[in-house]
């Protein structure tokens, strides 16, 4: 699929048209992407939002089914079918774009969540390259880049001269360039050449950590994790904020006679989430926070063949006392 | 024994129209004052408006804010609570905890935007019937005239 | 600042090398070198790791307390109490005399280096390392806020409101940051009866956060904490503020200023103010 | 589009109390339900009550009996309080069958030890009715089965059919203590009654569940008794909201209780950390 150009001061255009079209969807403030009206709601800071765009495609609340009980009878509603108006999530960074196919494994794994999916073929993701990465990046020590395009369907690369520098990744990419042609302009090699010089300097930018084939976790019973735990205050920050986090809780909510079966977000550092009449067996935080750890770096590669981190940084720059994933990494090393 | 279900049956929900809406207002009394007190309202015929959904409590020592919360997330416009007169606590003192509870709470729910009159309180004996009547009369009307908590 | 560091360091060492205590909980800088982060020294060969500056704002004293707390860890043998030193903030400091009044552990299985700015604190640190100014921008800030709500009709102030609690995502850092929220089991948790439903709907969230704000009241030690973590940035210390003030118009009453008296919600007076009620 | 989380309506047919806190409930398909409903042994589902929630319990009875489902459920929750105070004809949620089941096929041939406690009977008595259902295709099978007392003896008129019952070795005891003047049978922990019984481990796989303290005595009974870690399998009960793999809280290690279990041979749980 061939490379475009789009002059810089096409991109408001650009997503006035699409508006037009569809929804969209983009980071409006430092908190959360949202859906815009106009394109002067778009907000392309270098910081990304705190909340990862998952909530797009698995959002907080969820209702899988309503209830209402009259007398010895049930019955059972389901919700209509969630997102059915194509939409574009524009202006996600490459790392949060990548988290979507490590997700996607997890939703697809042999029972189909098919809202899941009903909403992520619904959302065509144009990501913008990171120029200035923030100094809690880290997606190069996850085998990420700055320009990744993993999980992307268009890749802008802001280039010199005023141009993104448009990668075409997938056909559902190649569809909407198809579709707004006018907006584009063809790449030549000068073009892309310079997006690949610039990749790799701000992939030089970040300074990489640790290397992904070489993370290979402290025994299960290492004193390291009470260690590392010892600050942490079992909040659900870094899990909610995270792209990939992505475990859940399902309420019945209501009154006794009608009401929603919910899926709500849930999180591993939570005292109550493992815990059942019979006990805890993760009663220490030091447990929660290294199961949270081997959740990601172990436990998910083995089932899925995927680390179930893309180097955000959200858990760092968002933890109450700071802890640092890429401190973590280094020190479970071995 | 108040539980949760309790609350819940009785709320009810779907839209509200103004032209015929009466406020729905629960009251939790305490079982040796204002349950009384309610309950001689009752058979003494006095009229009073049909809007309170009583809930018995040992005392409105008992009141965790949480039920009160609760009622308005539930369908309630306004939420009383009433008990014994100073010195008359069956339990000598939790009426005067439950002093301290409301007004602070009053002051919470004004500050986040909820107007204070729809959490009321009052203290009616076992004996005045006649009070519990005027009270429910009056905190309906003054809910009533705040319009419904979640139109 | 750096003479407040040395004076810890200094301490520290002292009471490790003297086996005064067994762990001091202090800051020190994070891995990025900027960021200060909490600090658990039970070495004296490491003391020199605690660090003060203006980025230490957490309120330490939540180490103390709760399922995990050092003083009263359930994971923790009996006969393996430790002696806590705790580097403490004037918030730091109310909020031990506000945990001594709750009885949650004992006053001589603490050592408090305190930092003090002058402050009413209804505790005497046993070595003062620091004198700091208050920070009266901040202070002035937090006032011109909540007058600014308290210049709203109440229609608009449930609004601004909504719109804050809209944002809530139930991570309970909030929570999880607070020295006085050491419950056993959180009403939050609670699930019979569910008082308050885990979703984060509008309704759920204002639960949530008026009943944390009434459960602090009374007993909130000012710390802003719980505002400075919110990842979705929620005023919270707004409301807390505003109940400090009121609990103090009612009753009379600050938080950690006074070891002797009673938690406000806890206490009554026969001829407490009575007008509101019929 | 298929809502995996969504269960399909079953009637409460009949309600056993087995035990002051243990009820056993019968569920009835609604309208054809039952057509291409199969599951295994071991396997388990999410069984809910509508406005209380839902929770995940062994199906108790063999797949060979039927059409209905069977789970016996402790009161100690939420949800549980709820299934107690179910009546015949209400309406309860279903959604499994989920997980991995007893390897049946692999026993056929061998003796069979089936060793409970308390309510750990449940799923050791889906298995026990299959392979007697199927009796000719296993040797020996032996039960011993042990609670705290007479009174938290679950399955009460199956325990007295299967110790009458040609074919099967019945050994019921109770905890020291646990007995009543009209008790015949044996008195002591189940693994010391197993260890009683030295069961040869020649030919034979032992299927064993109940509480932690017991699986752990009765492992050591067995490796006294030489018993190979592979020889020796139970199944697990974890914190479970999905059943399906994506919910995050039922793993141990790499290990998810409702996928790759939760029917766990003891050599397979020797490799994963202890944290269940």
């Amino acid at each position: 699929m061939e490379a475009r150009l789009l002059d810089r001061k096409q991109l408001s255009p650009l997503v006035d048209a699409l508006i037009a079209d569809c929804e969209v969807i983009a980071p409006v403030d430092e908190s959360s992407y949202h859906l815009i009206e106009s394109a002067s709601e778009m907000q392309l800071t270098q910081l990304k939002p705190a909340k990862s765009p998952k909530e797009l495609v698995f959002p907080q609340r969820e209702v899988l089914l309503r209830y209402a009980l009259a007398g010895d009878d049930v019955t059972l509603d389901e919700p209509p079918p969630p997102a059915v108006a194509d939409r574009v999530l524009i202006g996600t960074r490459p790392c949060d774009a990548a988290a979507f196919p490590v997700i996607d494994a997890l939703f697809g794994w042999d029972d189909v969540d098919a809202a899941y999916f009903e909403r992520r073929e619904h959302t065509t993701v144009v990501s913008i390259a990171c120029d200035q990465p923030c100094d809690t990046c880290f997606c190069t020590s996850v085998g990420g880049s700055p320009a990744g395009i993993e999980g992307s369907d268009l890749l802008l690369t802001p280039l010199g001269e005023g141009d993104y520098h448009v990668q075409v990744i997938s056909e559902r990419g190649q569809s909407l360039v198809d579709r707004y042609e006018r907006f584009f302009r063809a790449s030549d090699q000068a073009h892309n050449r310079e997006r690949a010089l610039l990749e790799d300097e701000w992939r030089a930018a970040i300074e990489q950590t640790v290397d992904l084939n070489e993370i290979e976790m402290a025994d299960f019973e290492s004193p390291v994790w009470e260690t590392l735990a010892q600050a942490c205050v079992d909040c659900g920050i870094c899990t909610f904020l995270c792209p990939t986090c992505h475990c859940f809780d399902i309420q019945d909510e209501g009154d006794p006679n009608h009401g929603e079966r919910v899926r709500v977000w849930d999180a591993c550092t939570f005292y109550e989430y493992t815990r059942t009449h019979a006990g805890q067996p993760r009663p220490m935080h030091y447990r929660r926070y290294r199961q949270r750890i081997m959740h990601k770096f172990r436990y998910y590669p083995e089932n899925m063949g995927k680390v179930l981190c893309v180097g955000c940084g959200r858990c760092i720059q968002y933890c109450p006392v700071r802890i640092d994933l890429r401190a973590v990494l280094e020190a479970v090393k071995g | 024994m108040l539980s949760s279900n309790q609350v819940e049956t009785l709320s009810a929900s779907g839209g509200v129209d103004l032209s015929t809406w009466e406020p729905r207002i629960f009251a939790f009394l305490c079982n040796w004052c204002s349950y009384v007190g309610a309950d001689l309202a009752g058979t003494s015929r006095l009229v009073y408006p049909a809007t309170v959904r009583i809930i018995r409590l040992p005392c409105t020592g008992r009141v965790d804010p949480v039920f009160i919360l609760r009622s308005f997330q539930r369908g309630a416009d306004g939420v009383l609570v009433s008990g014994c007169h100073p010195g008359d606590c069956h339990y000598s003192k939790g009426n005067f905890y439950a002093r301290r509870r409301m007004l602070m709470f009053r002051k919470l729910l004004e500050f986040a935007g909820i107007d204070p009159r729809r959490l009321q309180m009052s203290w009616v004996s076992a004996s005045e019937g006649s009070k519990w009547a005027q009270v429910v009369t009056d905190v309906t009307n003054e809910v009533k005239a705040l319009g419904p908590l979640r139109a | 600042m750096e003479a407040i560091t040395e004076n810890i360091r200094r301490e520290a060492r002292r009471l490790l090398e003297e086996e005064a205590v067994d762990v001091v909980i202090g800051y020190q800088l994070g891995w990025d070198g900027v960021e200060t982060v909490p600090a658990f020294v039970d070495q004296p060969a490491e003391v020199d790791k605690l660090v003060y500056n203006e980025r230490c704002t957490h309120n330490l004293a939540k180490y103390l307390v709760g399922r995990e707390g050092y003083l009263t860890s359930r994971f923790r043998p009996s006969d393996q109490a430790v002696r806590v030193a705790l580097v403490a903030l004037p918030a730091t400091l109310r909020a031990v005399v506000a945990l001594l009044r709750e009885y949650q552990f004992d006053r001589a299985d603490l050592t408090v280096l305190g930092i003090v700015d002058g402050t009413p604190v209804g505790l005497e640190p046993d070595v003062e390392v620091g004198r700091i100014e208050v920070d009266t921008a901040k202070e002035e800030q937090i006032r011109a806020q909540i007058d600014e709500l308290d210049g709203m009709s109440l229609a608009e102030r449930r609004e601004w409101w909504r719109q804050q609690f809209s944002k809530c995502i139930r991570c309970y850092a909030c929570r999880q940051v607070c020295p006085f929220c050491y419950c056993e089991q959180c009403i939050a948790d609670e699930n019979q009866p569910q008082w308050i439903e885990r979703s984060p709907s509008l309704w759920n969230n204002m639960g949530w956060n008026l009943i944390r704000a009434y459960h602090l009241t009374g007993r909130c030690s000012d710390c802003g904490e719980c505002d400075r973590v919110c990842p979705v940035g929620i005023p919270l210390r707004l409301i807390n503020s505003r109940m400090l003030d009121e609990v103090e118009a009612a009753f009379a009453f600050v938080p950690g200023t006074d070891p002797e008296a009673e938690p406000a919600l806890a206490a009554f007076q026969p001829d407490d103010t009575a007008g509101f009620i019929r | 589009m298929e809502n995996i989380y969504k269960p399909r309506l079953m009637t409460v047919d009949n309600v056993t109390q087995e035990t002051s806190d243990v009820k056993t409930f019968r569920l009835a398909f609604n309208n054809g339900g039952e057509e291409g409903f199969t599951f295994e042994a071991g396997q388990f589902g999410l069984f809910s009550v509508f406005g209380q929630g839902e929770a995940p319990f062994g199906i108790a009875n063999s797949p060979t009996r039927g059409p209905y489902i069977e789970c016996s459920i402790k009161e100690v929750g939420k949800v549980t309080r709820a299934f107690h105070d179910l009546n015949p004809g209400d309406k309860v949620g279903f959604r499994g069958p989920y997980g991995r089941s007893f390897p049946i096929e692999e026993m056929r041939g061998k003796n069979l030890v089936f060793v409970g406690g308390g309510i750990g009977l449940a799923p050791l008595r889906s298995l026990l009715w299959n392979c007697i259902d199927r009796r000719d295709e296993f040797r020996d099978i032996t039960l011993v089965y042990g609670a705290r007392s007479v009174a938290d003896l679950v399955y009460k008129p199956e325990l007295e059919e299967w110790t009458a019952m040609e074919g099967v070795e019945t050994v019921l005891t109770v905890d020291p203590g646990g007995e009543d003047e009209s008790w015949t049978g044996e008195v002591g922990f189940v693994p010391t009654v197993l260890e009683a019984l030295q069961p040869s481990p020649e030919n034979t796989t032992v299927i064993t569940c109940g509480p932690p303290i017991m699986i752990k005595f009765v492992l050591l009974s067995l490796a006294n008794m030489h018993f190979e870690p592979e020889q020796i399998i139970t199944t697990l009960e974890m914190k479970m909201k999905c059943g399906l793999g994506k919910c995050g809280r039922c793993n141990i290690g790499p290990a998810y209780v409702c996928k790759h279990g939760p029917v766990f041979s003891y050599a397979e749980l020797q490799a994963l950390p202890e944290e269940y």
